[in-house]
């Protein structure tokens, strides 16, 4: 059963990226990218991490997919051009992501780290429900907590500099 | 002492940087003055007869880095610090008797220089002595590009170019003594106490196996700056570019700087190395004498010919040293203090043959003697010194070393010798081409003015006086040469002995065969 | 007052002369500056004189004396002392050197007047005379090289005094350059002499060499080689000679004193100095001798046929010293000494009568255009006939004593050295040639367009243009002092007069100092000097010594003769031998091809090396060692700027593969 | 089901993000592929935290989906204004700096 | 549930509060039109708080909150050098059009954020703070960058920076995944344990882990071949950020470089060591000969950027005490000289019309010395020239190098030195001994610095100052520690002495 899960979830996992890739038009990467998003979510649940996996699909699914519409809306996703300008680049970009996979699964898997192979210790009930999430981020993980929130704060003021038209105005005045 | 000698010129140079234009170059003499005279009172307080050093200051500077500021005078830098002083009044007097623009950035840089040289010669921590060999360069690097010519017009190279290019090069050399320099202390210390005071890594010692790259990242650095054979790359360019004034000191003291270097740090420090690379050494500065000889009598720029003769006299000074014999390293201090004498003279008299003719092509010059007696008796002087003419210190100079070479390496000297021969050729060459001859139509043939002669008289009569008495050198060089031979020798030769010794002995300390007729 | 004290003196006087005038050039009027010069050596003569006497105090053998100044350069074991040495041999070279040069000084001050450059030549003369005196005096090999430069220098300015004469700078350099290689040879041998003696100290030299060396060690050989190679190029030895010739480029007086009487002696000097290690080495010794004979014959040659009248006086020179080498190396050393003296004298003497009478023909040399100077300056004919007599040895005169002396000498020893005794002879025959071929073409005929002016008018000017440069028509540049248009005839200027008329009698006469059997003052003089030595005790014996005398005037008195043949009763005869002897005579005038071998040997491939490292070297390979580096460096620039392409996908493509090499090094490195 | 399984998964996810990052030009995309790589981290943690048993890798994984957000954001506000500067949205064509 | 606050210390979290707090109050500044003008004061304020109150903490070392942050001298020391550098950089923002593009407020308010970070990243000490607060540092970059809108080149370096850096911090991140993974901590000191527990030494997925980790890391640092931003991105920012990026991005990131590998892997030193050695020679070959005709000065300060991380780089290799000091003692040294270099180069970007093309800097000597003598002073002491503080710091830096038995790498300093000055010196040359350029305005601009949309030219910027005042300073101080370095060796050493005991 399990299993017939995550492979059900992996593909779905690796088919979005593949789409997220593959689609020329951007507005379908965006559709392929929620797709991906929601399998993750159901990878996540399989490793009894309830508040990832809602977090998950609350922030991302939610708020930053909606965040990308709007914009692919507001700019207008035109697929591009198959012309590849950077010599080699087509021929070298797929060598590398394998490269990189190959590399990755051999550190995975040639590892003398026994857990690899296990299920993961049995764990007791609360585990990363969000009590426990919640608790851990209040308690030790504090400072990191706050800074996200500090950080959420700047990107908010990065993106109205970037992306108001206020300036213009102004810049002529002196 | 020491303290005040190196930084009177800087604190000069600074003050004159809030003068009236109209009075700054005259005041840059002053400063050079004020340091010759400390170097005399020093060179007037030394004591002969003793081999270790004087005027001594030690502090710590950089403590975290085991780097000290220690200065000292002895035989080997006395007078490497007196011509240094002298060259340089003489050097800054020509420059002030003459319009330039920027003359207060001038000024600030030629003492600016004048200190950075005193300091290499002063220097006893190995760092320190880095630093100021490394620094140097700054001063006459814009010196040479600010105030130089252009030689684009002549198909040559820019001012900017040329000193480009000689900083690059030099410093090629001076980067990798940093490192061995740093190298040398570490290794030294083993874990220890870290220091880089010259006296005490002389005690330290280090195993051959390091001794050997770290040799040679030295010797790189001390025969660019001289320059040597191969590495002579950037003379050329640089001498043409250079303004004369400074040429003057450039060449007549910068070059010693590397040879310096050898018998202050090399050899005491690497003994064990300079033994086993002693005889590729010796071709390097044999190859300089023949070559620099050859390409200076094919030159026909009076610059170049000044230039090579000296990459020619630098290697019988090099050879000197790397005889790895009392009298040859005597005679090479002596050649350093010589070779200053008369180069930067020479530079005098070419800055007035090319105010006169226009040129400094050979080709376009003659019969000058005429209407100028004066000059081109002091020219006849300081060629007959160039060429090493008996009778003058230089020809005592190269005679120490040259014997110094036949008694440990008869081949060398045999090969050496003939730099000799060429070199009276070409330096009765210029001096035939410049003052007698046909005059070239055009050409104003002047008499040299007194004010110039108050510049280059002083400096022809420090030839004569040394011609007279080249022991006045000798003595005072020797116990200390003594010393760091011996160093590398292995014979223990403290002043004490060597005072004591009868002459006989000292032959046969100095020959090796005993004397004949000796019999103890 | 000692000897030494005295020499010193002979030393300061010169020195003082010269620099007085040279610092005072500006205000002393000109007759000062000569009178000055004169004086100087008149009194370092007079001081000689004062030494020799203070040395006649002394015992024979107690004769020498060092005395030193200061230590000059004196240091790890080399000490070298400014020291004089003063024995009999010293002072009988400073009286010589010194009161020859007193007259040809005199000679000078009348001879140079109308020269520019008259303070610049007294003041050079006189510090040629200090610098001989060095020589001569020095205490030991270092002092000796640095007198033995100096006169090479000496040698060098005068010969260049004219100094736009690019004829005369150029002999000039090539007398320093070869002189040059004389000097390097000293030093060479000073520095064995230093291994293995450990001194450089004639004192102690010569006290230990017999001890240190064995006959003929390779060693002691090398040295006296050496010391050779010095003495050739200054005695204008073969193959060292061909400065000589060009030397002539320099005014007159010079020509006699420097390039005659007693520089180029200097190498007699030496090997006389040095006899005790020239004794060790016979083989040396015997070289040297060849050497000599070679360059008396080959010399005379071409006295034979130069047309130029001073060169070939010179060639004679070489040829004389060329007896005199001979002499000092087989061991003929007071002989050798006394012909020095002789020869000093003729040649001074025949050079002033030919400086008269070119300053006549307003320095043209040529003798093809002189005749009738014998009713035109009669003075000077005379004067130049007695040098020739005493050249050509004719009975009587000095030279006729001198050299008859070593040829008897080299007879004595026998064996081997009969050949310089023949060879001699013939050398000697050769000599009387030539010695009159000048006396019969000059003097007598048909009077030539300056002789005849000066027989009408008696005085001569020349109207005739600026004076040209008879070795290359180029025309004179008069300002340097070239002597102008208005000329001293010697017949009219007192001081000229005196000085020709002293040496004309000692040329004549000094002969008689040393008649074998009557009196032998120049040897016992000298005896102390050599009393050491083996050699010196040979003696030809008396009859021996008259047959040779005989034999020389037989001989003189021959050649005399068929100058006579030749040039007087039958002209028509040198053309018709020259015509015969076609490819000797064309040998003989191109002055056996030296100047072309030496050029062919050292000058051109030294000047092709040189233009290679100029043209080739320097340009290719060490420039190439900076631009091929700065290459590399620019080019490694180029391929970083290249990768720097400006899309961000290939930057984030580097820095993937960058990942992936990482990861794949720490993956090999894994355990 | 093993880690290994999700941790080789993450891999090829990670890989396949970075793929993408060097083969697509429209800037929109290349964000995505950013989010890509970051969520293959994310699971990577997630699996971790599984497998040593404790939360700090989830909680890892919670804020590194805030600080994506973040990066989308200002990622996002970049091309409007790119886009509002009337300049092609294709950063081959954005290469006015290099050398 | 029962929940336990953490025990905070406040006093050691100060500066950071002091910076949120400061951070806060600039961007509300920029809200109310009556302190529209007050946000640098605003600014340099806060950093003068926090300044204080780190000194405040000097010498006396503690942990923070549960192990998130340790606040000891290498972190005060750093999080110093980024504070100066932000004053700096403030400074020079002054009528800076980017200002004004983005509103003083906004954009001082994104300035201090990113000081947070680093401040943060100084002291971090696990890998949930590293991270966040890496990515705090570099955001506020992306979009400072940025922020000069109306020119290409701005935005361009924005989104090359955005996309670059965050590839890398995805790969920083799934290296932490993978060292979490193998030893269950994101504590520094969790994660030796761990490897030392699990027997884990020299395991691929570790090593793998380090990897990535060293990846992300070498990119901030701009170490070849992860450099390839920098030029670029050094030449579209906004002059005063690329000065503020040079100097103090470099400083956080090596904080942390030296903090994670010392603490976390120095166990795993015999796997790291060479290759980090290998990055050093490479980026100082890179950056060197890249830097060799550029004409650009900042896109040349790019590239010798990259070769100073090189040396630097050199101070982590070795992994000793007096390496962390000659690092440290480095980064100081080079904030004053790139500080002095970029205040001239913008003095003469607002004066001149070539931006920030080598010919702005034409005649300088003769026409503006107070900008001449520091420019030179700057280039001479990168190019580690004695008498200024960068040959000591290379002679610091090659010194514990040798001691670290790693001598070639000095070498290679010492050949990359004499690369550098073939360009450093090709700008000395243009002040000093080449005339003045005279271009008529409106003639073709050069590069970046000067786009179509060239701001107004202001004549007397050469003069203003809060431009010649900063270059002043910086040159002053480059020449007093190269003379005195005494003072800022001991600073040095004590960071030293904070991670090696």
């Amino acid at each position: 059963m399990e299993e017939v899960l995550f492979f059900a979830s992996a593909i779905g996992a690796l088919g979005g990226a593949l789409g997220v890739i593959a689609m020329r038009n951007p507005f379908y990467s965006v559709l392929a990218l929620i797709v991906h998003l929601f399998s993750l979510a159901a990878l996540f649940l399989l490793l009894t991490s309830a508040f990832v996996a809602a977090a998950q699909v609350v922030v991302y699914a939610g708020a930053v997919m909606v965040l990308y519409v709007f914009v692919v809306a507001y700019v207008g996703g035109g697929g591009e051009s198959a012309w590849e300008p950077i010599p080699g680049q087509r021929f070298l970009a797929p060598l590398l992501g394998i490269a990189l996979f190959i590399e990755l699964s051999i550190a995975i898997l040639s590892s003398a780290l026994l857990a690899l192979g296990t299920q993961g210790p049995e764990v007791q009930p609360g585990f990363g429900d969000p009590a426990a999430i919640g608790r851990l981020l209040l308690e030790k993980f504090l400072l990191p907590f706050e800074a996200s929130s500090i950080l959420l704060l700047l990107a908010a003021v990065g993106a109205i500099v970037l992306a108001s038209n206020r300036r213009e105005g102004e810049a002529h005045e002196h | 002492m020491s303290s005040v000698l190196l930084w009177t010129p800087l604190a000069f140079g600074i003050v004159g940087l809030f003068l009236p234009r109209r009075i700054v170059g005259w005041w840059a003499v002053l400063g050079t003055v004020a340091a010759l005279g400390v170097a005399i009172a020093i060179a007037l307080g030394f004591d002969s007869g003793s081999s270790g050093l004087q005027y001594a200051v030690e502090e710590p500077w950089i403590s975290g880095l085991g780097v000290d500021y220690s200065l000292g005078v002895d035989g080997l830098n006395l007078f490497l610090l007196l011509l240094t002083a002298v060259l340089w009044v003489g050097g800054t007097a020509f420059a002030a008797l003459r319009e330039r623009e920027r003359a207060k950035n001038f000024y600030f840089l030629m003492l600016v220089a004048e200190t950075a040289t005193l300091g290499a010669f002063l220097a006893q921590d190995l760092l320190l002595f880095v630093l100021f060999f490394d620094f140097m360069l700054v001063p006459f690097y814009f010196l040479f590009g600010a105030w130089g010519h252009d030689r684009t017009s002549e198909g040559g190279i820019s001012a900017s170019g040329a000193t480009l290019k000689m900083m690059i090069y030099t410093l090629i050399g001076s980067l990798l003594m940093l490192v061995a320099a740093i190298a040398t202390g570490i290794l030294a210390a083993d874990g220890g106490h870290l220091t880089f005071s010259i006296a005490e890594l002389q005690q330290r010692g280090l195993s051959l196996g390091s001794q050997q790259w770290i040799f040679w990242f030295f010797a790189a650095a001390f025969l660019v700056k001289m320059p040597a054979f191969l590495l002579h790359g950037w003379m050329p360019d640089a001498y043409r570019a250079a303004p004369l004034p400074v040429l003057v000191v450039f060449s007549g003291v910068l070059a010693k700087v590397g040879a310096y270097g050898f018998l202050r740090v090399v050899l005491p420090v690497f003994p064990d190395a300079t033994v086993e690379f002693q005889e590729v050494i010796l071709v390097i500065a044999l190859a300089s004498i023949l070559y620099g000889s050859v390409m200076a009598f094919t030159q026909t720029n009076v610059r170049l010919i000044a230039g090579y003769s000296s990459v020619a006299q630098l290697g019988f000074i090099t050879a000197g040293i790397f005889a790895l014999r009392a009298d040859g390293a005597d005679g090479a201090v002596l050649q350093m203090v010589n070779h200053g004498l008369v180069v930067a003279p020479l530079f005098v008299i070419v800055a007035l043959l090319a105010e006169r003719t226009g040129s400094e092509d050979i080709r376009e010059m003659g019969g000058m003697a005429l209407r100028a007696p004066v000059l081109a008796a002091l020219f006849l002087i300081v060629a007959l010194a160039t060429l090493a003419m008996p009778g003058s210190s230089n020809f005592v100079g190269e005679f120490y070393i040259l014997n110094g070479l036949f008694q440990e390496k008869i081949v060398f000297a045999l090969i050496a010798i003939t730099g000799v021969a060429m070199s009276a050729y070409y330096a009765l060459r210029l001096y035939q081409q410049t003052m007698h001859n046909r005059k070239p139509d055009g050409l104003l043939s002047r008499e040299i003015g007194v004010r110039d002669g108050l510049v280059l008289v002083p400096l022809v009569l420090c030839i004569v006086g040394l011609a007279l008495y080249p022991q006045l050198i000798l003595e005072r060089t020797a116990p200390t040469v003594a010393q760091t031979v011996a160093k590398v020798t292995g014979g223990e030769a403290p002043e004490a002995k060597l005072a004591s010794m009868s002459e006989k002995e000292l032959k046969e300390l100095v020959t090796g065969v005993p004397a004949p007729g000796v019999h103890p | 007052m000692s000897a030494t004290a005295w020499a010193w003196l002979v030393l300061l006087f010169p020195l003082l002369g010269s620099l007085t005038i040279a610092l005072g050039f500006k205000a002393l009027p000109a007759k000062a500056a000569g009178i000055i010069g004169t004086a100087a050596i008149g009194l370092a003569f007079a001081c000689g004189i004062a030494a020799l006497i203070s040395l006649l105090g002394d015992e024979p053998e107690a004769r020498h004396h060092a005395s030193s100044l200061w230590d000059y350069a004196s240091v790890a074991g080399l000490d070298i002392k400014l020291g004089i040495y003063v024995d009999p041999l010293s002072i009988f070279m400073v009286l010589i050197v010194s009161g020859v040069s007193t007259l040809i000084h005199l000679y000078s001050y009348g001879y140079m007047q109308s020269d520019e450059g008259y303070h610049r030549f007294f003041s050079y003369l006189n510090f040629f005379v200090f610098s001989m005196l060095l020589l001569v005096l020095a205490g030991n090999f270092v002092l000796l090289i640095v007198g033995w430069a100096f006169v090479g220098f000496a040698s060098y300015a005068l010969i260049s005094f004219w100094y736009r004469r690019e004829t005369a700078t150029r002999a000039g350099m090539k007398a320093f350059v070869i002189n040059v290689v004389g000097d390097i040879g000293l030093v060479l041998a000073a520095f064995l002499i230093f291994r293995e003696l450990g001194s450089f100290d004639y004192a102690t030299v010569f006290e230990r060499a017999p001890e240190v060396f064995t006959t003929n060690e390779w060693t002691i050989t090398a040295i006296c080689l050496l010391l050779l190679v010095g003495a050739f190029a200054k005695s204008a030895q073969l193959p060292l000679h061909t400065w000589l010739p060009d030397a002539m480029e320099g005014p007159t007086p010079v020509s006699s004193l420097i390039h005659a009487a007693t520089m180029v002696t200097a190498g007699v000097y030496l090997i006389a100095r040095t006899h005790v290690l020239f004794e060790l080495a016979p083989t040396a010794a015997d070289i040297a001798a060849f050497v000599g004979l070679a360059t008396l014959l080959v010399a005379a040659t071409m006295a034979l046929v130069m047309t130029d009248l001073k060169r070939a006086i010179a060639y004679s020179t070489m040829s004389q010293i060329g007896y005199m080498i001979m002499g000092v190396s087989i061991g003929a050393y007071s002989a050798g000494m006394f012909h020095l003296m002789t020869h000093a004298f003729f040649k001074a003497l025949l050079f002033m009568a030919a400086g008269s009478i070119i300053a006549a023909m307003a320095n043209e040399q040529n003798i093809d255009r002189m005749g009738g100077f014998g009713k035109a300056m009669r003075f000077t004919s005379i004067t130049f006939v007695c040098g020739a007599l005493a050249l050509a040895a004719f009975p009587g005169t000095s030279g006729f004593f001198s050299k008859d002396e070593i040829l008897a000498f080299a007879e004595a020893r026998g064996g081997m050295y009969l050949i310089f005794t023949v060879f001699g002879y013939v050398g000697a025959l050769m000599t009387a040639i030539y010695a009159f071929r000048l006396v019969f073409r000059v003097l007598p005929g048909k009077p030539c367009p300056e002789a005849q002016e000066l027989i009408d008018t008696g005085h001569l000017h020349h109207p005739h243009g600026a004076p040209v440069n008879p070795a290359t028509g180029e025309e004179e540049d008069t300002d340097v002092g070239f002597p102008g248009a208005e000329h001293h005839i010697a017949e009219q200027s007192l001081p000229m007069r005196v000085a020709m008329g002293v040496l004309a009698f000692l040329a004549l006469f000094a002969g008689f100092v040393q008649v074998p059997g009557v009196d032998d003052v120049v040897e016992k003089w000298l005896e102390p000097v050599f009393e050491a030595s083996a050699l010196a005790h040979i003696h030809p014996s008396l009859e021996a010594d008259y047959i040779g005398l005989g034999v020389g005037g037989v001989i003189a008195l021959a050649g005399i003769g068929i100058a006579y043949l030749l040039y007087v009763a039958r002209p028509e005869l040198p053309g018709m031998l020259e015509r015969r002897l076609r490819p000797l005579h064309t040998l003989f005038a191109n002055k056996w091809y030296f100047d072309e071998a030496i050029d062919l040997l050292v000058v051109r491939p030294v000047l092709a090396v040189a233009r290679f490292a100029d043209r080739v070297f320097e340009r290719v390979v060490v420039d190439g060692l900076v631009s091929g580096t700065e290459g590399t460096v620019r080019g490694a620039g180029g391929v970083v700027r290249a990768v720097q392409n400006g899309f961000v996908r290939s930057y984030a493509l580097l820095l993937i593969a960058g990942f992936a090499g990482l990861a794949l090094y720490f993956l090999l490195s894994s355990s | 089901m093993n880690i290994e399984w999700f941790i080789v998964l993450s891999a090829l996810l990670f890989a396949t993000g970075a793929t993408g990052i060097l083969i697509r030009r429209s800037p929109l995309v290349i964000l995505l592929c950013l989010e890509l790589m970051l969520n293959a981290g994310n699971l990577a943690l997630v699996a971790f935290s599984r497998m040593v048993g404790n939360g700090e890798g989830q909680v890892f994984a919670v804020i590194v989906m805030v600080i994506a957000a973040c990066e989308v954001v200002v990622g996002l506000g970049l091309i409007v204004a790119i886009f509002r500067r009337r300049l092609p949205l294709n950063v081959d064509d954005l290469r006015e700096l290099r050398g | 549930m029962n929940f336990h606050e953490p025990s905070i210390d406040y006093a050691g979290i100060s500066p950071l509060i002091a910076l949120t707090v400061g951070l806060c109050v600039v961007l509300l500044s920029a809200v109310f039109n009556p302190f529209k003008r007050s946000a640098p004061l605003l600014t340099m304020i806060t950093l003068a708080a926090a300044a204080g109150l780190l000194i405040w903490h000097w010498d006396d070392p503690k942990t923070l909150i549960t192990g998130a942050l340790r606040l000891d001298d290498l972190a005060i020391s750093i999080s110093l050098i980024a504070i100066l550098t932000a004053a700096f950089c403030v400074v020079l923002s002054i009528r800076e059009k980017a200002t004004e593009e983005a509103g003083s407020g906004e954009y001082h308010a994104l300035l201090l954020g990113s000081v947070l970070g680093m401040v943060m990243l100084a002291q971090a000490t696990n890998l949930i703070t590293f991270f966040v607060a890496l990515e705090m540092l570099s955001i506020p970059l992306y979009i400072l960058c940025a922020t000069n809108l109306r020119r290409e080149g701005s935005l361009e370096s924005g989104l090359k920076y955005l996309i670059v850096g965050s590839v890398g911090s995805a790969t920083l991140l799934y290296g932490m995944a993978f060292l979490y993974g193998g030893t269950g901590s994101t504590n520094f000191g969790g994660i030796a344990d761990g490897i030392a527990q699990n027997g884990l030494d020299g395991d691929p997925l570790i090593l793998i882990g380090i990897a990535m980790a060293a990846v992300g890391l070498a990119f901030k640092t701009s170490i070849a071949p992860f450099h390839q931003w920098t030029p670029d991105v050094y030449q579209g920012a906004p002059t005063p950020i690329t000065g503020f990026m040079a100097v103090a991005t470099k400083a956080a990131a090596f904080a942390v470089f030296l903090r994670f590998f010392d603490v976390a892997l120095g166990s795993q030193l015999d796997a790291w060591q060479p290759a980090l050695a290998a990055l050093a020679a490479i980026s100082i070959v890179v950056g060197n000969v890249g830097a060799l005709g550029q004409d650009s000065l900042k896109r040349m300060l790019g590239y010798s950027g990259v070769a100073q991380a090189g040396y630097m780089l050199g101070g982590v290799v070795v992994l000793s005490s007096s390496g962390t000091s000659a690092l440290v003692f480095y980064l100081a040294a080079y904030a004053f000289m790139n500080l002095g270099a970029f205040a001239v180069i913008i003095a003469r970007e607002r004066e001149t019309i070539f931006g920030d093309d080598i010919r702005a800097v034409r005649g300088l000597g003769a026409e503006r010395p107070w900008l001449a003598w520091p420019l030179t002073i700057s280039m001479l002491a990168l190019a580690g020239l004695p008498a200024t503080a960068g040959f000591i710091g290379k002679l610091y830096l090659i010194e514990a190098l040798v001691e670290g038995d790693y001598t070639w790498l000095g070498v290679m300093i010492a050949i990359g030195t004499m690369i550098s000055l073939a360009y450093y010196l090709r700008v000395v040359a243009a002040m000093w001994m080449s005339p003045e350029e005279k271009g008529a305005p409106g003639a073709t601009p050069a590069i970046a610095g000067a786009s179509p949309e060239a701001d107004p030219v202001d004549p007397e910027a050469g003069r203003r100052w809060y431009l010649v005042g900063p270059a002043v300073l910086a040159a002053a101080a480059t020449v007093f520690f190269g003379i005195i370095p005494q003072p800022l060796v001991e600073f040095a050493s004590h960071a030293g002495t904070a991670l090696f005991g």
